[in-house]
């Protein structure tokens, strides 16, 4: 049987891909958010699994609002890096997992989550930061990847506790899968951040790092948090961070009341205008 | 509040788009078809809607197989039709309500839907010919309205308990708008049928007249099926009928039949058309 | 390769799921190319070459130039798509059901007749 | 709408809803499109005749033309849509985000290094932080703009 063996949270800021794209890593700036990633390359490598379950949004690449679905599962066995107006990343192609994810989303459809079901779409930078500040810049990323694209940009947004319960599904779904693949499970997006209007610039450092100690040792009430204590709180884009709820719902601990394992914890402001937050919770 | 008058279920086969267009109302293989819907127009006329809710499938028009949506609903001032590649005529626009789409959109989000919302969206036979049967000729057709397609074309499919339950949000969604909109549900497709493989022309007369006739008295019955179970019982096309389930969910409560119909065959489908009022 | 899944069979019948979507993926996009009749014009002017435009596999392509169904199906094919492709041709849905059981056309209009009886 | 909107009173910010979405639906679906080489080249080579091909309202084109991501967003703008004029024009987010404050590129970046916008007095309407409209605008730029 399939089973997740870990989760990986991490902000994914744009000028973070940029950075690593333009050589700028060595940068006193851009040396700060880097190092807090060394561990995690290591780690990586150590622990590379078989697939990686990578929950992202889409930044007006793959979705306009002609259609703008709640949750999408990307089926198809390759997805491209989009040109989301700066052209592509020069970051290799993004294999995909075609039999797992068609898995997960039988499964997770027969658990009444309404998925939008992807066999074609571009990837952005929302995808493909987080693999390259996790594996830096390889040839060929180390395992398949099976994107997950919530809405958190046109309301209404998906709750956080729907976003839990849906953990809980992809969780059950993983463990119904009847080939022995070690799944990651990665949530993206957040910290505290907002990118417009006079307020662009928010960080809230105590409302990060108390997020950070709830979604390890609390996460189900954390879910109960409304949209409103996000944006209020850590900003318009600070929304993302529903996503990284997913994630931590596909982990055992909140089951078994034992915790996961915290492998490591950074955080650090700011990249671009964001705060950068990252986590790594193995299943013990 | 807004009201739900009733709902609607009806077969659609882009064959019948052909029919009209050909005036074939009165011809013999036609007659058995077309003679149900008159009491329907009565029923119409009568209970005045201004609004029509129609769920049903999207046949390879506004949605193709790149990202296919298990449930997605429009948010347009205006829904186009479009040329299907089959070769029946284009209707005119149709006009939407985009306050009462958004209404619908935030209800059925915050009630643990996973919408695909649409703020484009064309329509194909599935919506348009059963709003060309019950308002023949009308154009504009005389009431606003709300697309909601099922996903019935790639698997996996919404399981017909969790249609059931979108229905159910449909209605509450509806109830709670802060309107005086008449508003009428309408569920397209099926009933058993088969378009593809050796089993084509498959028809479970039995089990239709059984779904007709529970989906008043007893609409959880179904639910005991899963979709493999209804491709089995009603054909790889048959499953389409979870769009009545879903928009018999819609009438919240207990039904009474206005008026039923039912023929084989439209082309390769068994026909069905069943009215319902709440009671 | 168990993928984990339980898959009914039903005889005679295809479940379109996410392998055939798969599979089929280059020949219902062609299909669907067949919403605008400037396409359809253009797949009769040269139907290879649009073929290999839509990228179509071999065994797709074979299929669909043969206009056979059941072997459209085996290529991916959704009969929904496929309908498109038969309009083309002036091929209505009685027509390819009575390709795909091997009857006559009216020898399939009259099993659909007895069948309401 | 029946459903409340908790989030009005969020000074500085606005919330990309279904009516802000239909508002902006054109503005954001012309900002999709400069996700093609070819469509930026066009945009850049006549702006306005590139803007007149697509639905908007004049005061969105003027939005666009005067790069006022502010005044952009009041049109049904979405950051993340706007985005795409700032990559054509060879901005990063944090020139755009800046650009919204009033501040100049370096104000706001040494904003950001300094730990970021507070949120003390910029979580309500009405208290006293940065973000508020009575302290707008927040640095030279914007004053040097009001001269």
């Amino acid at each position: 049987m399939a089973r997740i063996t870990a989760s990986v949270y991490t902000s994914h800021v744009p000028a973070i891909g940029a950075a690593l794209d333009l050589g700028k890593t060595g940068e006193p700036y851009w040396r700060k958010v880097f190092a807090g990633y060394e561990f995690s390359k290591a780690w990586l490598r150590d622990n590379t699994p078989d697939v990686i379950f990578l929950v992202y949004n889409d930044h007006a690449t793959a979705f306009s609002l002609e259609m703008i679905p709640t949750f999408a599962i990307g089926c198809a066995a390759e997805f491209q890096p989009a040109d989301e107006g700066w052209g592509p990343r020069p970051v290799p192609v993004v294999k995909g997992h075609p039999e797992l994810a068609a898995h997960i989303a039988q499964s997770v459809i027969q658990d009444d989550f309404d998925l939008c079901i992807v066999n074609k779409m571009a990837v952005d930078h929302g995808l493909t930061v987080p693999l390259s500040l996790m594996c830096g810049q390889p040839q060929a990323w180390p395992c398949p990847v099976i994107p997950f694209a919530v809405n958190v940009v046109q309301y209404p947004v998906p709750s956080g506790r729907r976003c839990f319960n849906l953990g809980r599904a992809i969780r059950k779904a993983v463990e119904s899968y009847d080939r022995p693949l070690k799944v990651q499970i990665w949530g993206t997006g957040g910290m505290s951040h907002q990118l417009q209007g006079p307020r662009a610039g928010l960080i809230n450092r105590e409302f990060d790092n108390t997020f950070l100690d709830r979604l390890i040792a609390d996460p189900a009430d954390l879910a109960n948090m409304p949209h409103i204590d996000y944006v209020r709180e850590a900003g318009s884009e600070g929304i993302e961070l529903v996503m990284w709820l997913i994630a931590r719902g596909a982990m055992s601990g909140e089951f078994d009341k034992r915790a996961p394992r915290v492998a490591h914890r950074f955080y650090h402001v700011p990249a671009s205008n964001t705060a950068v937050g990252h986590l790594i919770l193995e299943n013990t | 509040m807004a009201k739900i008058v009733g709902g609607i279920n009806v077969t659609h086969v882009p064959y019948i788009g052909r029919a009209i267009a050909n005036n074939l109302q009165q011809d013999p293989y036609w007659k058995p078809f077309f003679d149900g819907f008159p009491p329907v127009r009565q029923w119409l006329a009568k209970v005045k809607p201004d609004i029509a809710v129609v769920i049903y499938n999207d046949h390879g028009l506004n949605f193709f197989l790149d990202k296919m949506p298990t449930f997605a609903i429009g948010a347009a001032a205006e829904y186009n039709n479009a040329d299907e590649g089959w070769g029946i005529p284009t209707l005119p626009p149709y006009q939407g309500d985009v306050d009462f789409s958004w209404h619908m959109i935030d209800s059925l989000i915050e009630e643990e839907f996973d919408m695909v919302t649409c703020q484009e969206m064309l329509v194909d036979h599935a919506f348009t010919i059963p709003l060309e049967l019950f308002w023949p000729g009308q154009h504009p057709c005389p009431v606003r309205t709300v697309p909601i397609c099922v996903n019935t074309v790639q698997f996996p499919l919404p399981k017909p308990a969790r249609c059931f339950k979108f229905g159910q949000a449909i209605g509450r969604a509806i109830e709670s708008w802060d309107s005086d909109a008449r508003v009428v549900v309408i569920g397209t497709g099926g009933l058993s049928h088969q378009l593809d493989g050796q089993r084509a022309g498959f028809i479970n007369k039995e089990f239709d007249l059984m779904f007709m006739e529970k989906l008043i008295s007893d609409p959880l019955w179904v639910t005991r099926y899963s979709i493999p179970d209804l491709v089995e019982l009603t054909g790889t096309q048959g499953v389409e009928l979870i769009n009545w389930l879903t928009a018999r969910g819609a009438l919240l409560g207990e039904v009474a039949k206005v008026h039923a119909n039912y023929h084989v065959p439209i082309s390769n489908t068994a026909s069905g058309l069943l009215c319902m009022e709440s009671v | 390769m168990n993928t984990g899944r339980q898959k009914r069979v039903i005889p005679g019948t295809t479940i379109f799921d996410g392998d055939v979507a798969r599979k089929g993926y280059a020949l219902n996009k062609m299909c669907f190319s067949f919403n605008s009749a400037e396409n359809r014009a253009a797949y009769l002017e040269d139907k290879e070459a649009y073929c290999d435009k839509y990228g179509l596999n071999e065994q797709q392509k074979k299929a669909a130039l043969s206009l056979q169904v059941l072997d459209m199906l085996a290529a991916g094919g959704n009969a929904y798509y496929l309908a498109k492709l038969g309009g083309i041709f002036g091929l209505d849905m009685q027509d390819v059901g009575a390709q795909q059981t091997g009857m006559t056309k009216e020898a399939f209009k009259a099993k659909l007749v007895e069948a309401g009886k | 709408m029946a459903l409340d909107k908790p989030y009005q009173d969020v000074p500085g910010t606005t919330i990309f809803d279904a009516e802000q979405s239909r508002l902006g639906y054109h503005l954001n679906q012309f900002c999709m499109s400069l996700m093609k080489a070819e469509n930026r080249a066009r945009f850049k080579a006549d702006e306005r005749a590139y803007l007149d091909e697509w639905p908007m309202s004049e005061e969105q084109k003027q939005a666009v033309l005067a790069r006022d991501l502010n005044w952009c967003i009041r049109l049904g703008g979405n950051i993340y849509f706007l985005a795409k004029i700032g990559a054509t024009d060879g901005k990063s987010f944090q020139q755009m985000a800046g650009s919204m404050t009033g501040m100049t590129e370096e104000e706001y970046r040494d904003m950001m290094i300094a730990g970021g916008r507070s949120i003390e007095g910029n979580r309500v309407v009405g208290e006293d932080g940065n973000a508020q409209a009575h302290r707008q605008p927040q640095g030279k730029a914007g004053r040097k703009e009001a001269n």
